[in-house]
């Protein structure tokens, strides 16, 4: 009996298949051009995974972000002005930066303590006196804003010797305040696993055009053994 | 390929395609057909055919050889991956354990290397059977459509240096029970 | 009015800009991460940043925030930095000397000030837990005047308007048909203007009720030294402490002095040990601490003085007048286990002459206080151990006379306008009085309130009450100490302090502001205009005037008297009499008698006893459980002659046979939407007779059972694990005999041990140079009084989760206090144990974390980085001790925004999805370290204390750096009986637990060996 | 007694000339027939839309339940401190469970030259794919921060943080995915030459597309199916560590810890003891009825069934046997928490399950001791749903009592599952039917080219008389129908 099965007569006489009675070539499902398109399928399937995770990553970067923030601000202040072509120190306002963990942004009264005389008239300048006037404050727009669960002390890094330009830039050249750096934890990590870079004399931690006379690092090495400076990467040094 | 044979209504010929009906059958036909000394030429069948590899002839993968050395690869990646997150970039204390301790890293470094040579083992086999292949000249032949099902085939191709119209169906006619016909490129 | 306005109206003044309201909220936008919600924009934000970015732009970030300076900054004001002020709050009469923290305007925190003679820089829980009373939302906001059924919000204007005629009027008739009720009150402000009432108007009448009152101590005192008189204790040179029903470390003016007394005096190591001997009905902290404890019904307590004065004068020949040798001759304890511990007692005392204090609880009749005067004398302890001052006001008739009499007053219709200051008698008054009735029948009532409770519902007036952070005042401490009260804030619903109201019935609109009044009264303390202010200031800084506290005055026993009061008890039987059940109410320590009722912290404060939350019930011991079939959670119908209710029971080892404890203070209708509904009001049931203790309570089961929720005993059905429980506890909570320890300390500590292999670890151990933080928790020291649990929850941001969250073992504390029995349920020994992360250094929660969320930092704190975590709660499974909390939902996602300004802005506020657990205070830990830092000198030992053991009254509680040998910690670890709770798992903890001490009478501790086979840990 | 010796003749007679693979004289166009008839018809049978339906249904309210979770947090689950796993890492090793055997078919019994396996090893690799799916579902939703968990994965980031690579819980993350892919990957291939099967017999211009797609145009050339076959190899062998690799890795999570009935260093044979024994059951209880409704009995014939009920039994046995050793260990260990904790299984409150999971893992299965039970339908029902009932259980109690009481007394505790509980663990049931009814009605579910090659259609005559390549099992049958003798069963 399984001999019956042997041979080609046979098995197309059993008429399994209608298709012998049918003509002997078909139409392929595809064209022959999809061979073609093969490598610019096989670049699709690689690439547009990799396209998306790099759209993820930079769309997560703070450079992507962060950097550059540059609000519009109530008033008309100018840092280039004031720190720059004055060059009032940044103390001078922001009084508690040395003291506290918040580098207090100025009330009125200080604008107001040169403003009662220079410039008084200064359409620039009306916010700043209507303020002081009803004692209604003035709503600037934060620019340097860590995530609420991050605690930062300016006191901790400016006694150090950790220049504002370190994290600020040189605010000293803006006219209106910008972020220059992406503040992320990974940048903070970078200075606070080798933060040589950044130190300079405490006493000139505010100065914005200061350069060291000499290698950066060599310079930083010594301060860091003078003044003590051992930055903690511990998770609570900045979340409690 | 060469427009040197065409099919009787003047097309371009793409081999010529001999039918079997059994297992066989299809191995004395590759046996005698390896013998002639063809070379662009295959067999197909509906499920794989033990012995038709040494009737035909064919030498053995390298596909073991790509998959181990990707296994290999995974291993030093798995390892080094878990060495340089946890023990270089950033390393913590935890459960005052050592920053790095092979025990601790041994899962991942075995699933890492399975992956590695699992995907090594596809895409290879893939790639070195020139798949996907959507569009293939054999898929014309109306029989041809049984090749996934209960027929087996042999090809020859055109493009074959010794392949020769008259010569090869006379060949291949000669093996038992094969039904040959042409296929255009 | 608008509510919410009128709220944000005051919190403007307060900072001058509404500055201060922007600050407050992007402060509280805050949270270890966003919700869902929140987060998605993020990440939507972000991306669509990305494709820009790719697009070659950037700048997209998420919605802006301001930053509000001050138009004018205050003096001395730093943004986000702490300032501390002394204030001080009160209590039954007593202030308590405080330190408020307070950021930004806000006060956050309040501690016990150094000064004050009481606390020494310790605090209550309710201390603690006052600061969230401060920002309760419920509070009455303004004003409210009733006419009959309709309610109008007004303003104080209209209330002072409304006063005009009556004030000219009082004064044509002296004050006629014009009658106050007060709370006890400290208050030097009050006491002027009473004086001036009493000048001014002399027709007007003034009584004083506390439904929780002490005045049987008084009267007895009055009785043994025909005076009333205020007992102080000092059981710092105290050998032996004997309490008749006495919760001294707890329920007592100056509890946290006693804790803190009774613990320096029993530093073994220092070769001191006390022995406290306790005679209760119900178990209390003072009981848990005892070194023996007899449980007896309240009735018999009484008569357990006299056996114990029997024993004194027949056993051991104590001089005592024959009138009273007559009374005690037949006064022998009549059942043996009694007998036996007075004749111990007895012997004890009798060895220790000059050196032992004798106290009675308040809830005992003024004879057994007598009784106990009486031994203070015999045994010369007077002078001594024992001192008394002059009573504040001894011309005022007792509390429940007095709520009597005014009841009286009332329904005889004589009383056309009556002020209640603060209070709420309407829920609290004596049942049989029918206070409420009386109350709304009152032409005119005025009440002086917080709330809108029971009270201000039937008054014609309520006039929203100043919480004491917002209040001017000077006001005496227990022993007469003069502290000041000084505001951290504006009133935020503008409301008035007693003496400010008091004053507008005096002089109407001319009324002096609280301010003004305080100063006034302060001039009584100071001579001469010159140096006020030099002192006033002096004053608000310290916040005590030192050398003011009341001068001890010498007394003279009273014989006759004495003996008649005694003689009175002498008739009572001391064993459980036929007549039924003895019902017992107690003052709650959560809620007290009611007042505290709609503070959520403290609801969920565990009792330190049945770890009930949210809820009393009626307190059963065991065997009398099995004999009536009551069982835990069982709904019962308790009827007292007549007056019945219904209430859920408790099983509470060591309950007296034959008694019945009901806790006071719950069952509110009025209290808020925290405190409505919680638990059962027992008032109903008290009489103004027997205000403490009512015979023939009857029992009936309704079938019905009620879900309690307590924080220990879950589930505990199966004997099996009860037994298991009773056979751990004894190495998790080691305890040494006292006279074993001294012979040989090492081998009275091995007795608990657990054996286990060598604690050998695969790795070497990693080294921590620089500090290594640890803690040690003196279980002997330690009273359970859960000051710890509450100063943690305020200090780190806890959430309350509620009542159901409890039941299903949900609850957030970070320091729990485990409370464990030992020995026979009707009369076992009790143990606390204050529980919270002991920050292993091989930490098993650390190891199994997937994204490194928990991790040890260089100075072996197990760090919890909320912002880090998943949740994947793996952790908390991993975790021997169980001290983790994790966030199962937004508990905040309903917080009013004045409820978030209680928050501590140093510590994350955690959102959902998170896991957290103690941190030791590491925010405290960081700011004390900035500061060092910043002064260029290293970090002193005691410069860090985490809130736990800064509200400790018994400094059970010491943090430091056990790298330096010379710390109190390193110190502590190092003695004989310092161990690590579960150091067999070789996990390494950093907390050490210190043995209890037993400090055991030979010939009690034979009988109780023999008596008692150990059951229930 | 009579009886049992009277069929104990054929039987030692089957044993000898083994029963056949394919019955009922099938031949490859025939089996062709038959698998691809299942997909090409144009309505499944009812039976089908009432199943799909329901899984339909209940997949809805999975989805339902999670997006409840997410929105209220996962205290809507009776999970609490100290029980912080419940009913979701329940199912998690339940499922993960369920799908090894499906690789373990394919994988180990390819190794083993198992022919047997040919006929089934489709339906089980398909369900092992669903089950993982529905595994990795429940650690993705128990975290109580699902949007952050990408941390899990190293990913480069700006906090330059890295997942700790010491966590059980990674090695999880690692495992699960990876066996996830390979299973895929396994899953696919093999479906390759069927597809392309399915590409040709095509009538409609939908079908001829995308099984056309997905066949990558396969055409049988042998010297495809030559690499073909050699990667198939090394996937199975790959695939056959991996397999017992992720159910240790699934064991450690509890037997790496340090709560009492967790730190059990026997986890790991335990545990994947187990997962085959459940895994198996599934299999059966998905094959039995599929069976019946597409007529697949030539090509699942008893003797695969019966198989299928000697590896239950045994895999049963030794997840008995490890019951019981753990049980001794904790005596012997003299570990008074050790000994606690399984006092406590076995007499505490969980009483109830502890002894649901023995009789059902342990007792039922002894059943098929009988060949009676091993070839009774509904016998074999019976007990693969009672395996899977007890498979859920003892993952419950591992879990759950342990957590429930462990160092300290005053922290014991008790958990309730909610509503919430109860319809997630009935979704994920939904959503694993769903998927699978539909691979049934779409893809080959009999792994036909695979099937074939174990035809007699597929041998060489002359291979009798030089036995060349690897012919096991079926030579008697071989060398009977060379010289004649009695036809298969008809």
């Amino acid at each position: 009996m399984p001999s019956a099965r042997r041979g080609v007569r046979a098995a197309s006489g059993e008429g399994a298949d209608p298709m012998d009675k049918e003509p002997a070539s078909v139409r392929p499902v595809f064209p022959k051009s999809i061979n073609f398109f093969r490598p610019v399928i096989g670049i699709a399937l690689a690439a547009v995974p990799l396209y998306i995770v790099m759209l993820v990553y930079y769309g997560n970067s703070a450079e992507a972000t962060r950097v550059g923030y540059e609000p519009d601000q109530p008033v008309a202040f100018s840092h280039a002005l004031h720190a720059g072509r004055l060059g009032i120190d940044c103390r001078y306002c922001h009084t508690t930066v040395e003291s506290a963990s918040h580098a207090a942004i100025p009330p009125t009264e200080t604008c107001m303590n040169c403003h009662a005389n220079i410039r008084a008239a200064s359409a620039k300048i009306l916010p700043v006196r209507e303020s002081h006037a009803t004692g209604m404050p003035i709503e600037w727009v934060r620019v340097h804003d860590l995530p609420d669960f991050v605690y930062f002390d300016h006191s901790a890094h400016v006694r150090r010797g950790v220049g504002c330009i370190s994290c600020h830039g040189r605010v000293d050249k803006m006219e209106t305040v910008r972020q220059e750096k992406p503040l992320t934890m990974g940048w903070c990590l970078d200075c606070h696993r080798a933060p040589e870079a950044h130190l300079r004399p405490p006493e000139l931690a505010t100065k914005m055009d200061w350069v060291p006379n000499e290698d950066p690092f060599v310079l930083g090495k010594r301060l860091r053994d003078e003044n003590h400076v051992n930055p903690s990467t511990d998770c609570t040094t900045c979340h409690r | 390929m060469n427009g040197k044979w065409t099919t009787a209504d003047g097309a371009p010929l793409f081999g010529l395609l001999a039918e079997f009906a059994d297992v066989d059958a299809l191995i004395e036909g590759a046996e005698k057909v390896r013998d002639a000394g063809y070379t662009k030429w295959d067999a197909h069948t509906p499920f794989p055919v033990h012995g038709l590899d040494d009737a035909m002839g064919i030498r053995h993968t390298k596909l073991s050889y790509l998959v181990f050395a990707a296994g290999v690869f995974g291993v030093f990646a798995g390892l080094g991956l878990q060495w340089w997150t946890n023990t270089v970039d950033y390393s913590l204390i935890l459960s005052g354990k050592p920053f790095f301790a092979l025990p601790a890293n041994i899962p991942v470094l075995f699933e890492v290397m399975v992956l590695f040579a699992a995907a090594a083992a596809f895409v290879g086999m893939l790639a070195f059977n020139n798949l996907p292949l959507w569009y293939h000249s054999l898929f014309k032949s109306r029989r041809f459509l049984r090749a996934t099902n209960d027929r087996f085939f042999i090809s020859i191709e055109a493009r074959d240096p010794k392949f020769d119209p008259r010569a090869t169906r006379a060949l291949l006619e000669s093996l038992r029970g094969a039904a040959v016909e042409e296929v255009e490129e | 009015m608008n509510e919410r306005g009128g709220y944000w109206r005051s919190l403007g003044e307060l900072a001058g800009t509404p500055a201060f309201r922007l600050k407050l909220e992007r402060e509280f936008a805050e949270g270890a991460v966003d919700a869902p919600g929140a987060f998605t924009r993020r990440r939507f934000l972000q991306l669509m940043g990305a494709s820009v970015a790719l697009a070659g732009f950037s700048g997209c970030r998420w919605p802006k925030e301001k930053i509000v300076p001050y138009a004018h900054r205050p003096e001395g004001w730093v943004p986000g930095e702490a300032l501390r002020f002394a204030t001080s709050g009160e209590l039954r009469g007593c202030a308590r000397g405080l330190l408020a923290t307070s950021v930004d305007g806000r006060p956050i925190k309040i501690d016990g000030n150094e000064n004050d003679p009481i606390g020494r820089g310790a605090s209550s829980a309710i201390d603690q837990a006052s600061v969230l009373d401060l920002y309760d939302p419920d509070r009455t906001r303004t004003p409210i005047w009733r006419e009959g059924r309709s309610e109008r919000s007004v303003v104080w204007g209209d209330f002072l308007a409304w006063t005009e005629d009556l004030v000219r009027d009082l004064r044509a008739t002296r004050g006629a048909r014009l009658a106050f009720l007060s709370e006890p009150t400290g208050s030097e402000c009050v006491a002027r203007l009473r004086r001036r009432l009493a000048a001014e108007l002399p027709e007007a009448l003034w009584f004083e009720y506390d439904p929780l009152s002490m005045d049987h101590a008084r009267e007895g005192l009055r009785i043994a030294f025909g005076k009333p008189l205020r007992a102080h204790l000092d059981l710092a040179s105290a050998a032996i402490v004997f309490s008749l029903d006495a919760d001294l470390l707890d329920d007592d003016p100056a509890a946290l002095l006693h804790a803190r007394e009774l613990a320096a005096a029993r530093r073994i190591e220092e070769g001191r040990t006390n022995r406290l001997y306790v005679v209760e009905s119900v178990p209390c902290t003072t009981g848990a601490k005892a070194d023996h404890r007899l449980s007896l019904p309240p009735r018999a307590i009484a008569p357990f003085a006299l056996a114990v004065l029997h024993e004194l004068v027949f056993a051991h020949e104590l001089e005592a007048p024959d009138r009273l040798r007559e009374i005690l001759r037949a006064r022998e304890a009549s059942d043996p286990p009694a007998r036996a511990f007075a004749k111990a007692l007895a012997e004890d005392l009798a060895a220790n002459r000059g050196r032992s204090a004798i106290a009675a609880g308040y809830r005992q009749p003024p004879a057994a206080h007598a009784a106990a005067h009486l031994m203070n004398d015999l045994l010369g302890n007077i002078g001594r151990t024992v001192a008394y001052t002059a009573d504040p006001d001894p011309e005022r008739p007792n509390h429940f006379d007095a709520i009597r009499s005014l009841a009286k007053e009332l329904e005889a219709g004589r009383v056309e306008t009556l002020v209640v200051l603060g209070g709420n008698p309407a829920y609290d008054a004596p049942a049989d009085l029918g206070f409420a009735d009386l109350l709304a029948r009152v032409p005119h009532a005025v009440h002086l309130s917080s709330h809108r409770n029971e009270t201000s519902l039937l008054a014609e007036w309520q006039i929203p009450r100043a919480h004491f952070l917002e209040s001017w005042d000077l006001s005496r401490a227990h022993d007469g100490t003069l502290l000041a009260r000084q505001p951290l804030i504006e009133p935020l619903y503008g409301g008035r302090t007693d003496a400010e109201l008091l004053a507008v019935f005096l002089d109407g609109r001319a009324a002096a502001s609280g301010h003004d009044l305080a100063r006034e009264a302060f001039g009584a303390f100071v001579s001469g205009e010159a140096d006020f202010e030099k002192s006033w200031r002096r004053l608000l800084h310290d916040g005590v005037l030192g050398g003011s506290a009341r001068p001890k005055v010498d007394v003279s026993f009273q014989a006759g008297p004495t003996a008649d009061s005694l003689e009175q008890i002498s008739h009572i039987k001391d064993h459980a009499g036929e007549n039924g059940l003895e019902a017992v109410f107690l003052r709650d320590a959560s809620v007290h008698d009611g007042r505290f009722a709609n503070n959520a912290w403290l609801q969920e404060t565990p009792d330190p006893m049945t770890k009930l939350t949210w809820d009393n019930a009626a307190l059963v011991g065991p065997s009398t459980a099995r004999a009536l079939g009551v069982e835990t959670e069982d709904v019962v119908r308790l009827s007292i002659n007549g007056r019945a209710i219904e209430i859920a029971a408790y099983v509470l080892p060591g309950v007296a046979a034959g008694t019945i404890a009901l806790p006071l203070g719950y069952g509110r209708t009025r209290a808020g939407r925290v405190g409505n509904g919680d638990g059962f009001d027992v008032y109903p049931l008290r009489a103004s007779g027997a205000p403490y203790f009512a015979f023939g309570a009857a029992i009936e089961r309704t079938g019905r059972r009620y879900p309690l929720a307590a924080t220990e005993e879950h589930h505990l059905i199966d004997p099996r694990a009860t037994r298991e429980r009773e056979r751990r506890v004894g190495s998790l909570v080691r305890e040494v005999e006292a006279d074993e320890y001294l012979r040989n300390p090492a081998k009275a500590m091995h007795a608990e041990e657990v054996h286990h292999p060598p604690l050998v670890s695969l790795f070497p151990p990693h080294s921590y140079d620089g500090h290594r933080w640890g803690m040690a928790i003196d279980l002997d020291a330690c009273t359970g009084c859960n000051a710890c649990v509450v100063a943690c929850q305020a200090e780190n941001n806890i959430p309350v989760v509620g009542k159901k969250q409890v039941r299903n073992q949900r609850e957030m504390h970070w320091i729990r206090i485990d409370r464990s029995f030992r020995g026979d349920p009707d009369s076992p020994e009790i143990v606390h144990q204050p529980v919270a992360c002991v920050h292993c250094e091989n930490a098993p929660c650390e190891q199994v974390c997937p994204v490194a969320a928990t991790v040890h930092t260089s100075e072996g704190l197990n760090a919890m980085v909320y912002n880090r975590c998943i949740g994947t709660r793996y952790c908390s499974n991993n975790c021997p001790y169980k001290v983790r909390r994790f966030n199962f939902f937004n508990y905040r996602k309903n917080l009013e925004p004045v409820e978030k300004m209680a928050m501590n802005p140093e510590v994350t506020v955690r959102s959902r999805g998170v896991m957290e657990k103690c941190t030791f205070c590491v925010q405290r830990i960081e700011a004390a370290r900035i500061v060092a830092k910043n002064e260029n000198r290293p970090l002193r030992d005691g410069e860090i204390v985490p809130a736990c053991a800064a509200s400790c009254p018994a400094r059970a509680i010491v943090f430091g750096d056990l790298n330096d040998p010379e710390s109190r910690v390193a110190k502590l670890h190092g003695e004989a009986r310092a161990y690590g709770m579960l150091a067999e798992l070789n996990v390494r903890p950093r907390t050490a637990y210190l043995a209890r001490v037993r400090n055991r009478n030979e010939r009690l501790a034979k009988r109780e060996k023999e008596g008692h086979e150990p059951i229930h840990g | 007694m009579s009886r049992s010796t009277a069929e104990a003749v054929p039987a030692l007679d089957e044993r000898i000339r083994g029963e056949p693979l394919v019955a009922g004289g099938e031949t490859l166009a025939s089996v062709t027939e038959t698998v691809c008839a299942i997909v090409e018809k144009p309505r499944p049978p009812r039976a089908w839309y009432v199943a799909f339906g329901i899984s339909a249904m209940l997949a809805g309210l999975l989805f339902a339940m999670i997006g409840y979770l997410l929105i209220e947090g996962t205290g809507v689950w009776g999970i609490n401190v100290p029980v912080g796993w419940g009913f979701d890492i329940t199912n998690f090793v339940f499922w993960v469970g369920i799908g090894h055997a499906g690789t373990l078919i394919s994988a180990i019994l390819f190794l083993f030259r198992q022919k047997w396996r040919t006929s089934i090893n489709r339906f089980a690799e398909a369900m092992t794919i669903f089950a993982v799916l529905c595994a990795g579902l429940f650690p993705a939703i128990h975290v109580g921060r699902a949007w952050v968990e990408y941390w899990m994965f190293p990913i480069p980031n700006n906090l330059s943080m890295w997942p700790n690579f010491r966590s059980p819980l990674l090695w999880d993350v690692f495992a699960v995915s990876t066996y996830m892919i390979v299973s895929l990957l396994f899953w696919y291939m093999g479906m390759i030459p069927d597809l392309a099967t399915l590409r040709d017999r095509a009538r409609t211009r939908i079908r001829r597309f995308f099984y056309g797609l997905f066949s990558l145009g396969w055409r049988g050339s042998n010297r495809q199916w030559h690499r073909y076959e050699r990667a198939y190899l090394l996937l199975a062998a790959l695939a056959t560590p991996l397999v017992l690799s992720v159910h240790s890795v699934v064991s450690f999570d509890f037997a790496v810890s340090q709560v009492p009935g967790w730190h059990t260093t026997i986890f790991p044979p335990y545990f994947v003891a187990g997962a085959i024994f459940g895994g198996f059951a599934m299999v059966l209880l998905l094959i039995v009825p599929s069976r019946e409704w597409f007529g697949l009995k030539n090509l699942i014939t008893m003797r695969h069934l019966e198989n299928m009920t000697k590896i239950v039994l045994a895999t049963g046995s030794m997840v008995g046997y490890a019951y019981l050793i753990e049980i001794f260990i904790a005596w012997y260990s003299g570990n008074s928490l050790e000994r606690f904790t399984f006092m406590n299984r076995a007499l505490g409150p969980y009483a109830w399950a502890f002894w649901t999971m023995v009789s059902c893992n342990v007792i039922l299965p002894q059943l098929f001791w009988f060949k009676r039970f091993r070839r009774s339908i509904p016998a074999i029902l019976l007990v693969a749903i009672g395996v899977n009932i007890g498979m859920w259980f003892e993952r419950y109690v591992i879990i759950v009592t342990s957590l429930s009481r462990d160092f300290l007394p005053s922290s014991w505790g008790h958990f309730t599952p909610t509503w919430v509980d109860l319809c997630t663990l009935l979704g994920s049931f939904g959503l694993f039917f769903t998927l699978f009814l539909l691979f049934l009605r779409f893809l080959p579910i009999v792994a036909i080219a695979e099937v074939k090659s174990v035809m007699p259609e597929a041998k060489l005559d002359r291979d009798v008389h030089h036995g060349q390549g690897d012919y096991h099992g079926d030579i008697p049958r071989q060398h009977e129908r060379q010289f004649g003798g009695p036809e298969t069963n008809r």
